[in-house]
């Protein structure tokens, strides 16, 4: 517990050790790699929404120039069904393997039918053209109220809804169903003075990495194979590749390259299992690499979504009931987050009476991915719209409005558990006594308040800390380091070492060497293999604390680690100089041998995150432009261990939020092709569309970690939405329901207020 | 990209007997100069060539020079060069913005306003503003030279006057005189890199006693290809550009649009911004009259 | 029908010979093992790639290989020296302006033309002229702050 | 006695009950005891739903302790980017 803890680094900004490789070009990106012999290798995808396929014929594509091999859905195994495990959350392996690619159907524009290596990229291209597939279209569902029709045409004709009272009496395109509920919902409503109801809807938007998917696939004679490739997760892709290629996952190595961006959009397999059935075939090693193209059209965007919410409120403002029916995309195979969406949308606050239901759908789009919260910021775009305009409504402040309702340790979350220490009410009062809060708005601008909430997960990790014969400490282990996460492993490994930050360095290593580690997501990663390295370091002051106590022969409860060396305790007689780290790594070879630390474990007493944003809008009233004028963001990250990267990942989530409100968004044709599968149509925000994102974070440590850790990375995205959409419908005068803000949409509501 | 063979002549005449040889033969010849809307299309098939014959070593496409009174941009100058040419900077500040709205800082440094015309995209940036100004297009044929004012040398969708065998070698425009003012703004969601959902571009100079005496309005991306909209400059000439002559000229302009509904926007959402647009900028080209003086 | 292409890379004289269609990114990762340009989109659109040719900024996804003759291309492996790295580059470090640091070669290479041609630019003239570099982690303010700290250090002022 | 909350989508296999009071020293016993009372309850939650303990979510269930005063909750796994 970090409570009162004097730290020497934690909570400094060194520069990250992987930093210098990462401004001169030097690092390893997915698409980086290369091994003598290597073919490129392409994919043929669906010009199809949704279509049967009736025939595929690759023999002129294995005739062409430079081709070494072609596959095919029937190059691959039946993958049975089960749950998969490990922080992606939800869905099923014989889904996954449909996904990977296709079988008997198409299911979205874009999906996988073939792949092709050759010698050059050129061959490949060339080669997809010469494969003859015939398709017998079907209607596509694109829509939320398309799929769940009385008559839709389904998407999988064997999908019966799971989470009903009774067996489903039929296939549907409705995958599952949640509800959780409490109280008397119509008393509670019976009881409000404002009962805010309305329908909020958000876009299919992508996670935007800028770094494509890629991969380097070698499989061996001996039916040993290696994997080189951008993933949050190499443990996940061992495990998933393995899965849909019906090979034993020791066979399998997977390197992690540097990752360019993730956000829950590289925790799954696409290319993967693909670049090794092509390498196997071959003989040959094959590189895959999705254009910008292929990553829009073809990997997991988050959930489009819609949400009929009603929220009752006393007349000081006191929630009476509140009921949401939510509805989310899960794109072609089961598996939307509506689950934590549903757990998300009155977390913030104390109601008892309420009641939610959550929809997982089916629609001819690519299956949804994990982004950043999956699931949150849908959920809390409803919620805190709502707040937003029971304020107004009942003339209270937006902030004074939440602190009514906040939830504190000790209440019930309205999923269940109790709240330990949480950091919401620490937020509101920081906002509320914000410069940017306080101050006048110039003519026109809207402000807009928003909360934000993220469970945070813990997940398995492992950890090794080697000392070096110098006293030096290398850190191993298996979390891809996403945005600066080295640097807080040696900071912590320093911290518990009481060594210089310098003399450690982290490497993240391949599935052959750390221990297992689940994915890089979930917030889990400064949390929980965090909490692995610091296990390790204190099992070398274990060891440290035990050779020195038999140097001086004396019992090991007689001494104690201080300022990175071994103390007799204080009163304890012995003849004796403190030994250091250093000292003891020297002599190590004489005394034990070397000494290595490890932990393995799956974490547990992850903090749940809040935040509250703060955001100025402007609308063009002639045009329905925003100009986003001034942001903040408000965190509890529990203890910053490098604040540089927690005020980093409040920034990046909160233009990811802002892109979200303001214009992103998958413009469909009627049949299902997507129309703007690249950066110039599909608009993420650009530096010239933002101001400086300020940012405070808060520090309620979290019992649940040594140092007081709370995950942080997933929380900043969720608020901005309705902050954003707060602040433009008061610029704008009218309440805006639905995202993107683009600018027809906001001129089309100014027409009508 | 579908293969192709690339050459780069070094002089007009090497130019021009190389396109007369691909004419003979048969070639499809594509002309690159900076290559930033070409290769796009090229890699995403919409144009596969065989020929590929790259005019930038060729002198008279890097011409930017004033001689006399005309301001020359040679076709294959790249953006971020004609944007800083002092003269584009001071007596044509609308062109110069326009330029400077051409994709990103990188895209300015490989792109030219010849390629950018001969693109001939509806939403196109410096169209509008070149033919605000008056831009004749210099074209190199078989036998000469011709030119063509750039209303006319735009025909369609990604279509221009050019005729087989022929070139756009440079632009040109009389440099403007005492008391005029240019101006061109564009709508898009975002601050940049962005396609204009509609672009207007202004041209007017006024007589000794403040008057309108010509304005040239043109609109980008609300028609097959930007065009001169006679009518609404034509509602304010003999104008001080008072309120009343600025909803004149909107609503003509509103009338001469013939906006599609895509993915960037509906026709409605176009056509009435096109009316706000043609509003602001008719008000910073006329405040530029007035205050950029004579040049 | 291959073409042959001398030219200067980071100063040094190369040569290499390609296909036609080959653009000078594929040449620069595939040929001269320079990987340190990235392609994020291939289209021109998220800088990535950037470059610089003839001392012009550029996309490299956007130049064909061939019309590098005799020109000269400089790329992000040439900007740091053996004894330090471009005041930017520290700066980005010292700022955290990088989380996945997949965009940062591209804004290292953009800025640095920036700077050469404004050593004094605004916060403003910063956004717009890094418009397209692309950043997905870090919403950019802390991009935008190195590289005014070290405008400000080479202008010999303290950042 | 554990007291085991029962998910709102679950109840109709616990006979519409919101708490049960389970007998039962570990997450094994709980839910060998859940099973011989409801046993579509206990196949529903051991297949699709976390378990979580006074507060915290278990991802290692088969090794823990229930307490005779614990709060057993089960919610629909969580994951993350």
């Amino acid at each position: 517990m970090s409570e009162a803890m004097d730290f020497k680094v934690i909570g400094t900004r060194p520069i990250r050790p992987d930093g210098v490789d990462k401004v001169t070009g030097r690092a390893s990106f997915g698409a980086d790699f290369s091994l003598p012999g290597m073919l490129e290798g392409a994919v043929l995808r669906s010009p199809h929404a949704h279509a049967r396929i009736k025939s595929i014929n690759t023999d002129k594509a294995l005739a062409a120039p430079g081709v070494k091999a072609v596959v095919t859905g029937a190059d691959f195994p039946q993958v049975a069904a089960g749950a998969i495990e490990g922080g992606e959350g939800g869905g099923d392996f014989a889904d996954l393997a449909g996904n990977v690619i296709a079988r008997g159907k198409v299911r979205y524009h874009g999906h996988a039918v073939a792949a092709v290596a050759a010698q050059s990229r050129a061959q490949a291209l060339a080669a997809l053209a010469l494969i003859e597939v015939e398709y017998e279209p079907l209607p596509a569902v694109l829509s939320l109220d398309a799929a769940l029709a009385e008559s839709a045409p389904l998407i999988d004709e064997g999908l019966m809804t799971s989470g009903l009272p009774e067996p489903a009496a039929a296939p549907s395109n409705l995958a599952s169903v949640i509800e959780m509920g409490n109280g008397d919902l119509e008393a509670g409503f019976a009881e409000a003075a404002l009962i805010i109801e309305r329908r909020y809807q958000t876009p299919t938007v992508h996670q935007g990495y800028i770094e494509p998917h890629a991969c380097v696939g070698r499989w061996g004679q001996d039916d040993q194979a290696m994997l080189w490739c951008c993933t949050q997760g190499a443990f996940d892709v061992r495990s998933m590749t393995a899965k849909v290629l019906g090979q034993p996952v020791g066979s399998l190595k997977v390197i992690p390259s540097e990752i360019g961006g993730g956000f829950g959009g590289k925790t799954t397999v696409y290319l993967e299992p693909l670049a090794l059935q092509l390498s196997k075939k071959s003989g040959r090693p094959v590189r895959m690499v999705m254009t910008r193209e292929e990553v829009f059209r073809a990997t997991g965007p988050a959930s489009a979504a819609t949400i009929d919410l009603r929220m009752g409120f006393s007349s000081d403002g006191k929630i009476t009931a509140a009921e949401a029916i939510m509805a989310y995309e899960a794109g072609a195979f089961p598996g939307s987050p509506v689950g934590p969406g549903t757990m998300c949308v009155f977390a913030p606050y104390r109601i008892a009476n309420f009641r939610i239901k959550g929809m997982d759908v089916l629609v001819n789009k690519p299956k949804a991915a994990a982004y950043r919260a999956p699931g949150a910021p849908q959920a809390l775009f409803a919620t805190e719209s709502a707040m937003d305009e029971a304020a107004q409504k009942l003339g209270i402040d937006p902030i004074e409005l939440r602190l009514r309702n906040a939830v504190e340790e000790g209440d019930s979350a309205i999923y269940g558990p109790k709240f330990g220490p949480i950091g919401l009410r620490a937020c509101l009062e920081a906002a509320a006594a914000h410069p940017h809060y306080t101050k006048a708005k110039d003519a026109g601008v809207g402000r807009g308040v928003a909360v934000g909430f993220w469970f945070n997960v813990g997940l398995q990790s492992s950890a090794e800390v080697h000392i070096n014969e110098d006293g030096t400490v290398t850190v191993i282990e298996g979390n891809p380091d996403i945005g600066g996460s080295r640097a807080s492993m040696a900071l912590m490994a320093a911290e518990t070492l009481g060594v210089p930050y310098e003399s450690v360095r982290v490497v993240v290593a391949d599935t052959e060497t750390a221990g297992f580690s689940n994915v890089t997501g979930g917030s889990r990663v400064t949390f929980a293999t965090g909490m692995a390295v610091v296990e390790a370091s204190k099992d070398i002051i274990a060891q440290c604390c035990s050779r020195a106590a038999s140097l001086w022969s004396t019992d090991e409860d007689m001494v104690e680690w201080r300022d990175g060396a071994v103390h007799p305790r204080p009163g304890v007689n012995v003849e004796a100089t403190p030994l250091s780290l250093k000292d003891l790594a020297g002599q190590a070879g004489r005394m034990g041998g070397p000494l290595l630390g490890k932990a393995s474990l799956n974490a547990r007493g992850a903090g749940p995150g809040f935040s509250v944003n703060l955001c100025d809008a402007l609308v063009d009233q002639e045009t329905g432009q925003v100009q986003v004028k001034a942001f903040t963001a408000i965190q509890d990250a529990g203890k910053a261990i490098h604040p540089s990267y927690v005020e980093g990942q409040l920034q990046g989530g909160a233009v990811q939020g802002i892109g979200w409100a303001l214009n992103e968004e998958y413009v469909y044709s009627p049949d299902g092709i997507m129309e703007n599968a690249g950066f110039l149509d599909y608009r993420i925000p650009v530096a010239s569309d933002l101001p400086m994102i300020e940012t405070q974070i808060i520090e309620v440590p979290n019992p649940g970690h040594p140092y007081g850790v709370r995950g942080v990375g997933e929380t900043p995205i969720v608020a901005p939405l309705a902050a954003v959409a707060n602040a433009v419908s008061a610029s704008a005068g009218v309440r805006m329901t639905e995202l993107p803000l683009s600018p027809p949409r906001v001129l089309e509501a100014l027409d009508q207020a | 990209m579908q293969g192709f063979a690339y050459e780069a002549p070094s002089s007009l005449e090497a130019l021009r007997a190389r396109l007369a040889a691909a004419q003979g033969a048969g070639e499809l010849t594509q002309v690159l100069a900076g290559g930033t809307d070409l290769l796009v299309q090229m890699k995403q098939g919409q144009r596969a060539p065989g020929l590929i014959l790259d005019i930038k070593r060729v002198g008279e496409t890097q011409a930017l020079a004033v001689d006399g009174d005309t301001l020359v941009i040679g076709a294959s100058v790249p953006a971020a060069k004609a944007k800083a040419f002092p003269l584009v900077a001071e007596a044509f500040p609308g062109l110069a913005h326009a330029i400077d709205l051409i994709g990103s800082s990188q895209i300015q440094g490989r792109a030219s306003l010849g390629g950018n015309l001969c693109n001939a995209s509806p939403a196109g940036d410096t169209i509008p503003a070149l033919i605000a100004n008056g831009f004749e297009a210099q074209i190199l044929t078989a036998e000469g030279l011709r030119t063509l004012p750039v209303e006319a040398f735009v025909t369609g969708v990604g279509k221009n006057a050019l005729a087989a065998g022929e070139v756009l070698l440079a632009l040109q425009a009389p440099v403007p005189g005492p008391r005029s003012g240019d101006a061109y703004q564009r709508f898009t969601p975002r601050t940049e890199m962005d396609i204009a959902v509609v672009g207007v571009g202004a041209r007017l100079t006024l007589d000794d006693a403040g008057v309108i005496a010509s304005a040239r309005i043109a609109l980008g991306a609300v028609a097959p290809h930007a065009f001169l909209a006679e009518a609404a400059g034509a509602a304010l000439v003999g104008t001080r550009g008072e309120p009343e002559a600025l909803e004149a000229a909107a609503a003509a302009a509103m009338e001469a649009a013939k906006p599609i509904s895509d993915k960037r926007g509906s026709a409605d959402f176009r056509r009435r911004i096109c009316g706000v647009l043609v509003k602001r900028v008719v008000a910073q080209a006329l405040e530029r009259c007035t205050t950029e003086g004579a040049k | 029908m291959k073409v042959h292409v001398q030219t200067e890379v980071n100063g040094e004289a190369v040569e290499f010979l390609c296909d036609p269609t080959t653009t000078l990114l594929e040449v620069l990762r595939d040929n001269l093992g320079l990987r340190g340009s990235k392609e994020g989109c291939g289209t021109g659109d998220c800088g990535a790639c950037s470059v610089e040719l003839d001392g012009a900024l550029a996309c490299s996804c956007l130049i064909l290989a061939a019309e590098t003759q005799g020109r000269s291309v400089a790329t992000i492996e040439g900007v740091a020296t053996p004894e330090a790295l471009h005041p930017l580059q520290s700066h980005l470090l010292k700022s955290a302006g990088l989380q996945c640091g997949v965009c940062t070669p591209g804004i290292v290479v953009a800025a640095k033309h920036l700077l050469e041609q404004d050593p004094n630019p605004t916060e403003e003239a910063v956004r717009y002229f890094l418009a397209g570099n692309l950043c997905r982690c870090t919403g950019y303010d802390k991009i935008i702050r190195a590289v005014l700290d070290a405008a400000a250090e080479m202008r010999g002022e303290a950042a | 006695m554990a007291k085991v909350h029962v998910p709102f989508d679950l109840r109709h296999l616990a006979e519409g009950a919101a708490v049960l009071e389970v007998q039962g020293a570990c997450y094994r016993s709980l839910m060998a005891a859940l099973q011989g009372r409801y046993p579509a309850l206990e196949a529903a939650l051991a297949r699709d739903k976390a378990f979580v303990l006074d507060g915290e979510i278990i991802d290692t269930p088969l090794l823990e302790a229930v307490a005779p005063d614990s709060e057993v909750h089960f919610l629909p796994r969580i994951g993350g980017g």
